[in-house]
């Protein structure tokens, strides 16, 4: 038996390495550096590390390669495209969480306990989410290249993991904030055992764990279709629970209100491209020839998200709750993405998911800024006059809440139009008449949210804009500014796009 | 003896493991019902690589398991923060966020 | 045809004149009256300028047209701004300027202490115009202009005093009512076009005899219906009465001389199309024939003054009607009666007005009495009017409704029989609603309320009440010498063959004339030898009662038309925002309440939500094994 | 030639003007915003004079590459249709600022929001009639619900959120049917030739007839419902009475001609088989929403909502004459366009100074007021003339031509809608009788009379309507080669005399 060393091919993955290597530093400088210095240090190797990585994913951005690591990570267009993504959407949301008001000063003390009451007064912030992000962005970009069943596993967990910490750092509400963490951990891994499940089946049916293997099978039959099936279904629990689809979105709107904001913000928009990044690589190459077995399923379930996700959201009072609906129904309409399976359908969903996050992370921001002496204030009722008091702030929300409803010269529109057309093309018309519909129902609250914020005269209750410090506003104005040029000259980037979104396979 | 028969079993523990879930109200025993879970899948691995001739099957058995031991680190942290909190580990309490 | 440049003329000055009128407001207070009087002076010139060419030419040229622009062009439909003047509407032409000039000068007078006089000309002024259109258009879309263009200002004019209620409701009556009419009018049109491709008369006369009877009948019928509104006949006639809400000398202009007779000169101007539609100029005959009694029976019961001269106006516009649809050899005895109607009838409405002039505008004849004395002209020039329209010889009346009675006799058959009976138990109401007028106002008497001090009006007033007597006394003579209209106006009608005679013209003057003499026997008896109650006595028979009612035509209206209109309009209100837009709410509502229900399935239990994703994952195994088998 | 674009775009420069004015000079900000859209309005009558009006053609055309990975266009130009309605839009925008120029004072927010939605608005009315690639189309009929939104929420009266909402919510999901149709369109011309949104090219897509009648419908609801077709209506009333009349004018003059004018440019020309299908149920609601709208408006006590019903009543006539498919009907239904643009605004525009005055949009609470203010009774009445289409108002042309068109092809409609004409008489004159006659009631005996920056407003708008009335030829002129085109193409010929069949 030779046993051959691995070849690594290492400018393909320095993306990841640099993030996992500024991770370690962060963890290094979490247990060393003194306390006074800490956040400003995180903050520079986190952002110093997600900069550095998209320097590199814009260098090998015309590389294609299925060997980077021993054919369990292939590079190619796409991956290019949602690496670039997730880590400008980190970029941003890192922004927020630097707003240190966001996160506990000790996650490990009791809620309401001297303990807590110290740290907080003497200042003394821990710092480990800096890390735990950082951890999370290289599970992410891994998660979308991963080219075998091990790999996917591993960048799922790895993305999952520091996720679940995070959603229990928040300083007010500890309660629910752990709760969340609870919610989000359990249903994580109870879905992600399923995901292995899955794994393990798709591998006794192909007797390979690489999805060119899978692919290979899948083409040339003979193998066992139960196992297949069985494989394709679970496989699909697990991805379908990262995205948030009906009936597997019943962790996310906990989960959004629990988390401290920047968390969730980061969470919604980062997570929904890595894990449609996995979904679309996956069912393009390896399940494309078994087509007819998904197809009606993912179709049936993304009408239903869809509709879910916008029904429920018009019951809402809160806002980090109805934008968690809000996004399980735009889950619904990317998932019709996939189902398109063409390169139409890919690009767009690819443009889609890039828009759709930079418009959360703008959203969540404004979420972040509307507080009382208690922290912040995600009630609706109480968002009421917004708008006299604080136009700006306002009239970006509507921006977002605009762009998610799809309104043309927003991103969100020309992402609607291109997803859907792309599934009407492969000739799946019930989405497209769902998605009208859902749009419709949708567009409701988004709209509710408008007039409470415009038409509303303001209560008096304490509610106020917090003056967004230098790096929220840098959010906010990137997110606007993305949100309406996507929406008015979405021609570059979409080209940019169309040249290079090809899966190899 | 029939490999299948490994993953019938496999398919058993699997299911002991969801419905473990679903109606245990401990934390850590929802927990351990996961962990149950996982390892069905190893089995399943395992016996997939034992029918194909191959060892990836077993090789990603190992990464499950290291994994789940990383799973473990998070999720008990997570458990005893909230058991800390609220002086029970039932997953039943913790449910102010709802709706 | 003649073309000329100057018919335009008789419209745009009186339009000139309404324009700077009312442009000029308050500002023109001091001589608005002055120049609304001179454009209708100017226009009659104009008029008498035109009849003087036209009675140089012969009766082949004697039509002018004059093509002003094009109005309406898309495809085959063209319609251009074109006037007409022939033999037909010189008469209307120099009636509405002669008549409407009269009253012009009156109005100076009567209306001098109505601080809005200005606008009262410059409504005037939009009327002489748009019924000056209405007569000169030379398609049936012009007049259509006209047509409610006079509708318009008849609005206007009814409601010049709109500050009270009761007339500004008269005046909306009369619009929405003319309307229905007008209804009639565009179908007319529209049938006109989809049939013969054309709406002009010229057009229309030209191809009337290739097409088909139904066609025509239907044109004809909505003619009619037109007619009917705008000359208040039946079934459309109520709105007449009330419309002497507006100041007198409008009920003179308007509702008596001119605009009510447009339903004449439609019939009459249309005259192709009846000749040709025999139903239709059956109905026009029926119609007219009901509407001469229906208003003689309303006047016979009416104390107010101007109202009982309204009924006389329907009743006598019924044998103008009656006549026009009686074909070829009625339609110049209409235009006849139409003439003389409107010296006389012009003439005793400005009469009622100088009585009320003088009488505190007092309408109610029973509060009369005695006025001979007092009023010596208008008693005059009244009872000149009154003789006029009771047919004695030789006043103009005479000529014009005998010539009707005869011809509805001649008409032949049972028809005949039926319209002479009808026509002459017409004259013998006719005679003794008007003797009941005369004698209540000028004879016995006095029964006025204390502040009534009468006298007699002013010069600018009573002139033109003479000039229209003279003219009540002489017009039938001039117009019937030597069949001086018919043989005028024949070049327009097209002859069938001779008529033959059913009652010689002797036996039917006499018949009318004993018919009259009876009717203000009865009169006389009835109010004269009687002392006259100040108040209306309420013991009368059921007839007298519902003839007080108009012959219950408002009531009927109101039953049929206006109730279950209000109560569907309510229904519909109500219908929209419960069911329609109910059903846009129930929508969203819907929407709402799915939403809420399917909030509950969060239960914030992570166990339901580990359940759901258990069903979940059964539910995919489940539909791919449907999916495979 | 790029005036078009130029035209399209000069609004909003001078929204850009508007917001760069000191917000403590609200005079010079209504300024800066009645000269930009004089300015707008006498270049688009120098765009007009130049256009060649027997040419069928579009003229002025235009195209930019958009977003070329879907084949989307920046594509404008005109026919005499378009021409025709920017004329309209543009030519009534500087009337409204003028007429209402306190308008924007008792709204949430500055005076200065208010103009530059206004101007923002403008440029999106040029350019949805300018539109030449669907897609454009559809971005900027959607677009302009945001200023309309914001103008009817913002600055209206009474229920205005509400009022805000429906209409959004209704124009939005008419709106994203139509986006179904039109990516249903894309497809197809991604498989016929290449992707691509151009009108003209997609017009002549093969497609299946089921497939044809469900596109059809998606762009027709979304018309029926700008346009208000019974039974899809219920926006307007509530819309109309919460907006401010310079609003309504806008709303009800220009954005839901967009439905009508989409019924020909899209509807008619993208679908024609389709059109002949739905041609009878079309002309059925248009004739129920003739008399329905009448019947309410009789019905209203609200000024407001009386003439928005009123407006369903016209689009009734509108929308009958579009598909009654002979070229008097057409041309009738275009120049009602035009006509009841400016109808309307007279009669909101009166309508809301006398509201103003008063302080209340109940019919019932004026009374009386021709002698106390002579002269907006007067606007007023003249205003209601029009709408009732008395001959010698513009709107009489348009509103006979519709009738006498629809009536050679389809008489029982057109004789029922001609019921109409006598119900508008009731629903003019009832508050006309109400509000204007009858004695001054309590409360009205000071209100003042129409002021000269009043007055200069409301006399082009009465000027237009009855010069109009006596000479509509030029528009005429323009709009016939138009129309004739369009039912050409459709493969109609106007019904020929039937003489009766004789």
């Amino acid at each position: 038996m030779v046993f051959s060393a691995p070849v690594l091919n290492y400018t393909l993955l320095s993306p990841m390495l640099i993030l996992l290597g500024g991770a370690l530093i962060g963890v290094l400088v979490e247990a060393f550096m003194s306390k006074a210095l800490r956040p400003i240090t995180q903050l520079s190797v986190t952002l110093g590390s997600l900069v550095l990585a998209l320097v590199q994913v814009w260098r090998i951005r015309n590389e294609q390669s299925m060997t980077a690591a021993m054919g369990s990570v292939v590079i190619d267009g796409p991956a290019v495209l949602l690496q670039a993504s997730i880590l400008i959407i980190s970029i941003i949301s890192v922004f927020l969480i630097a707003d240190t008001e966001h996160f506990t000063a000790l996650a490990a003390s009791l809620p309401g306990s001297e303990e807590e009451r110290h740290a907080m007064q003497t200042g003394s912030q821990v710092t480990e989410v800096y890390p735990l992000t950082l951890f999370a962005v290289a599970g992410m970009l891994l998660f979308p290249v991963s080219s075998d069943l091990i790999t996917l596993f591993v960048a799922l967990e790895m993305l999952s993991l520091p996720l679940y910490l995070m959603a229990g750092l928040s300083r007010r509400r500890r309660l629910a904030s752990q709760e969340s963490a609870l919610k989000y951990f359990l249903l994580g891994a109870f879905s992600s055992a399923f995901f292995l499940f899955g794994a393990a089946f798709l591998y006794g049916y192909s007797a390979s764990v690489t999805f060119a293997g899978i692919r290979e099978s899948v083409v040339g039959g003979g193998g066992n279709d139960v196992f297949l099936l069985i494989g394709i279904a679970f496989l699909s629990v697990g991805l379908l629970f990262k995205v948030g689809a009906v009936p597997f979105h019943a962790w996310s709107p906990d989960v959004y209100q629990g988390s401290p904001t920047p968390v969730t913000a980061f969470m919604a928009a980062a997570t929904k491209v890595a894990a449609f990044g996995a979904m679309l690589r996956i069912y393009y190459t390896s399940f494309a020839n078994a087509q007819w077995s998904w197809t009606p399923m993912l179709t049936v379930i993304a009408i239903v998200t869809m509709l879910f996700g916008s029904l429920v959201a018009i019951a809402q009072r809160d806002v980090k709750r109805m934008l968690a609906y809000s996004s399980i129904a735009h889950a619904g309409f990317l998932l019709s993405g996939v189902i398109a399976l063409n390169k139409a359908g890919l690009e767009a969903s690819i443009f889609y998911l890039f828009a759709y996050g930079i418009a959360t992370v703008g959203g969540f921001a404004i979420v972040t800024l509307v507080r009382d002496s208690a922290g912040e204030v995600t009630d609706l009722n109480r968002w009421k006059g917004l708008g006299k008091r604080s136009p700006w702030v306002a009239a970006a929300f509507a921006g977002f809440l605009l762009s998610f409803a799809g309104i043309p010269l927003t991103s969100g529109f020309i992402g609607k139009f291109s997803i859907f057309s792309a599934a009407y093309e492969s000739g799946a018309k019930s989405i497209v008449i769902a998605g009208v519909l859902s749009s419709a129902i949708a567009a409701f609250f988004y709209i509710r949210v408008i007039v409470l914020m415009f038409f509303t005269d303001p209560v008096e209750d304490g509610t106020s804009v917090e003056i967004p410090s230098a790096l929220t506003s840098i959010t906010v104005i990137f997110s606007m500014v993305v949100t309406i040029a996507l929406g008015v000259f979405p021609a570059p980037v979409l080209n940019f796009i169309s040249d290079l979104a090809t899966f190899i396979r | 003896m029939d490999a299948a028969n490994y993953l019938y079993l496999s398919a058993l523990l699997f299911t002991i493991g969801a419905v473990g879930v679903v109606v245990r109200r401990n934390a850590i025993v929802v927990f351990m019902c996961i962990e149950l879970m996982l390892n069905a899948a190893n089995l399943a691995f395992v016996t997939f690589s034992r029918i194909n001739g191959d060892l990836n099957g077993q090789v990603i058995a190992f990464f499950t398991m290291v994994v789940a031991a990383c799973e473990v680190v998070v999720g008990l942290a997570i458990i005893v923060t909230i058991y800390r909190s609220r002086r029970s580990a039932s997953v039943d309490d913790a449910s102010l966020l709802k709706r | 045809m003649t073309t000329s440049n100057s018919l335009v003329y008789l419209i745009a000055l009186p339009l000139l004149g309404a324009t700077i009128l009312l442009l000029a407001g308050r500002r023109a207070d001091k001589w608005g009256h002055i120049l609304g009087t001179l454009m209708s002076a100017s226009s009659f010139a104009v008029g008498l300028y035109q009849l003087s060419q036209m009675l140089g030419r012969t009766n082949e040229a004697r039509p002018v047209t004059q093509k002003l622009f094009e109005w309406i062009s898309v495809g085959t439909f063209n319609v251009d701004a074109g006037l007409l003047l022939d033999q037909l509407s010189i008469c209307f032409v120099l009636l509405i300027t002669g008549v409407g000039t009269l009253i012009h000068i009156y109005s100076i007078s009567y209306m001098s202490h109505d601080h809005d006089r200005r606008r009262f000309f410059a409504y005037l002024n939009l009327f002489i115009a748009a019924m000056l259109l209405l007569v000169l258009g030379n398609s049936y879309l012009n007049l259509y202009v006209g047509w409610e263009g006079v509708g318009l200002a008849s609005y206007l004019l009814i409601g010049f005093w709109n500050h009270k209620p009761a007339y500004a409701t008269a005046s909306k009556k009369a619009f929405v009512m003319n309307r229905i009419g007008d209804m009639g009018l565009s179908f007319a049109i529209m049938i006109a076009f989809a049939t013969i491709g054309t709406v002009s008369f010229e057009g229309i006369k030209e191809h009337a005899h290739h097409t088909s009877t139904g066609a025509l009948t239907a044109i004809g019928i909505m003619l009619l219906v037109a007619a009917t509104g705008k000359s208040a006949q039946f079934p459309l006639q109520a709105w007449l009465g009330d419309a002497m809400a507006g100041p007198t000398p409008v009920s003179a202009l308007i509702h008596a001389a001119t605009m009510v007779t447009a339903g004449v000169y439609l019939i009459t101007r249309s005259n192709f199309i009846f000749d040709a539609a025999p139903t239709a100029q059956l109905l026009v005959v029926i119609v007219g024939a009901i509407t001469l009694l229906f208003g003689a029976l309303i006047g016979t019961a009416k104390d107010d003054i101007k109202k009982a001269l309204a009924a006389s106006t329907m009743s006598q516009i019924g044998y103008m009607i009656l006549g026009a649809g009686l074909g070829p050899v009625g339609y110049a005895f209409a235009i006849m009666h139409l003439l003389t109607h409107g010296f006389f009838k012009a003439g005793m409405f400005l009469g009622a007005g100088s009585v009320m002039h003088g009488m505190n505008d007092e309408v109610n004849m029973r509060k009369y009495g005695a006025l001979r004395k007092f009023m010596p002209i208008t008693f005059v020039t009244f009872g000149l009017g009154y003789l006029a329209i009771l047919g004695v010889p030789p006043f103009a009346g005479f000529y014009s409704k005998d010539m009707i009675i005869e011809t509805a006799f001649n008409a032949g058959g049972i028809k005949g029989i039926i319209l002479g009976t009808v026509t002459l138990l017409g004259a013998g109401i006719t005679a003794f609603y008007m003797t009941r007028v005369m004698i209540l106002t000028f004879t016995g008497k006095s029964r006025w309320d204390d502040e009534a001090h009468p006298h007699e009006s002013p010069l600018l007033m009573w002139l033109p009440m003479a000039i229209l007597a003279i003219g009540s006394v002489s017009s039938g003579f001039l117009l019937s010498r030597g069949d001086a209209l018919v043989n005028w106006l024949a070049p327009l009608f097209e002859h069938h063959g001779e008529h033959k005679e059913l009652l010689s013209p002797i036996v039917v003057s006499g018949l009318a004339l004993a018919m009259v003499a009876i009717g203000v026997a009865i009169a006389f008896l009835k109010y004269s030898r009687q002392e006259v109650a100040a108040v209306a006595p309420e013991d009368v028979s059921v007839f007298t009662k519902i003839a007080r009612q108009d012959l219950m035509q408002d009531r009927f209206n109101e039953a049929v038309f206006m109730r279950p209109g209000q109560q569907l309009t309510q229904v519909l209100v109500k219908t929209d925002e419960a069911v329609i837009d109910g059903a846009v709410r129930g929508v969203g509502q819907l929407a709402m309440g799915s939403g809420s229900i399917l909030r509950g399935l969060q239960s914030g239990f992570v166990r339901s939500y580990a359940a759901l994703i258990l069903v979940g994952a059964s539910l995919l195994i489940a539909a791919i094994w449907v999916v495979t088998k | 030639m790029n005036s078009l674009t130029l035209l399209m775009f000069l609004p909003i420069i001078g929204s850009v003007a508007v917001a760069a004015t000191p917000k403590a000079k609200e005079t010079l900000t209504k300024q800066v915003a009645l000269a930009t859209t004089l300015i707008v309005a006498a270049a688009t009558i120098a765009i007009a004079v130049g256009f060649e009006r027997d040419n069928v053609d579009l003229q002025f055309v235009e195209k930019y590459s958009w977003i070329p990975s879907f084949g989307i266009n920046f594509a404008v130009g005109i026919d005499g249709l378009a021409l025709v309605l920017i004329l309209m839009s543009t030519i009534l925008a500087p009337i409204v600022v003028l007429a209402g120029w306190n308008e924007a004072h008792g709204g949430r927010w500055s005076v200065k929001v208010f103009y530059i939605l206004i101007l923002v608005l403008e440029t999106m009315m040029i350019g949805v009639f300018a539109a030449t690639d669907v897609f454009l189309f559809y971005v900027i009929f959607e677009a302009m619900l945001i200023p309309v939104y914001f103008l009817i929420g913002g600055y209206g009266s009474g229920e205005r959120s509400a009022a805000a909402v429906k209409f959004l919510i209704y124009s939005l999901f008419g709106g994203l049917l139509m986006l179904a149709s039109i990516i249903a369109l894309y497809v197809m011309s991604g498989a016929q030739g290449g992707h691509t949104f151009d009108l003209a090219a997609l017009s002549h897509l093969e497609m299946s007839s089921t497939t044809q009648n469900f596109l059809f419908l998606g762009f027709f609801i979304a018309f029926a419902i700008k346009a208000p077709l019974w039974p899809l209506h219920t926006w307007l009333p509530d819309a109309a009475q919460s907006a401010t009349p310079g609003t309504s004018v806008l709303l009800l003059g220009v954005l839901d001609k967009v439905g009508t004018f989409g019924m020909i440019r899209y509807c008619l020309t993208l679908f024609p088989d389709a059109s002949k299908t739905f041609t009878p149920m079309i002309l059925v609601l248009a004739v129920i929403s003739i008399v329905y709208g009448a019947f309410l408006a009789i019905g209203q006590r609200d000024l407001k909502r009386l003439i928005a019903f009123t407006s369903i009543s016209h689009f009734g006539f509108i929308t009958m004459g579009i598909f009654a498919m002979t070229s008097q009907g057409h041309s009738g239904a275009t120049l009602y366009m035009f006509n009841h643009g400016f109808s309307t605004a007279a009669l909101f525009l009166v309508g809301g100074w006398m509201i103003s005055r008063r302080g209340s949009s109940t019919i019932a609470d004026f009374g009386g007021l021709q002698r106390v203010t002579p002269v907006m009774a007067w606007s007023f009445f003249l205003a209601g003339m029009s709408s009732l289409a008395l001959p010698g108002m513009s709107s009489f042309v348009s509103e006979f031509l519709v009738l006498v068109g629809t009536f050679t092809r389809y008489p029982v409609h057109s004789v029922i809608a001609t019921f109409g004409i006598v119900l508008a008489a009731l629903y003019i004159l009832i508050p006309v009788q109400k509000a204007l006659h009858g004695p001054t009631t309590p409360g009205n005996e000071n209100l003042s009379d129409l002021n000269l920056r009043e007055k200069i407003a409301i006399a082009p708008v009465i000027a237009i309507i009855i010069a109009l009335g006596f000479y509509p030829s030029p528009l005429l002129k323009v709009i016939n080669p138009a129309s004739a085109h369009v039912i050409a193409q459709m493969g109609f010929t106007d019904p020929a005399p039937t003489n009766g069949d004789k």
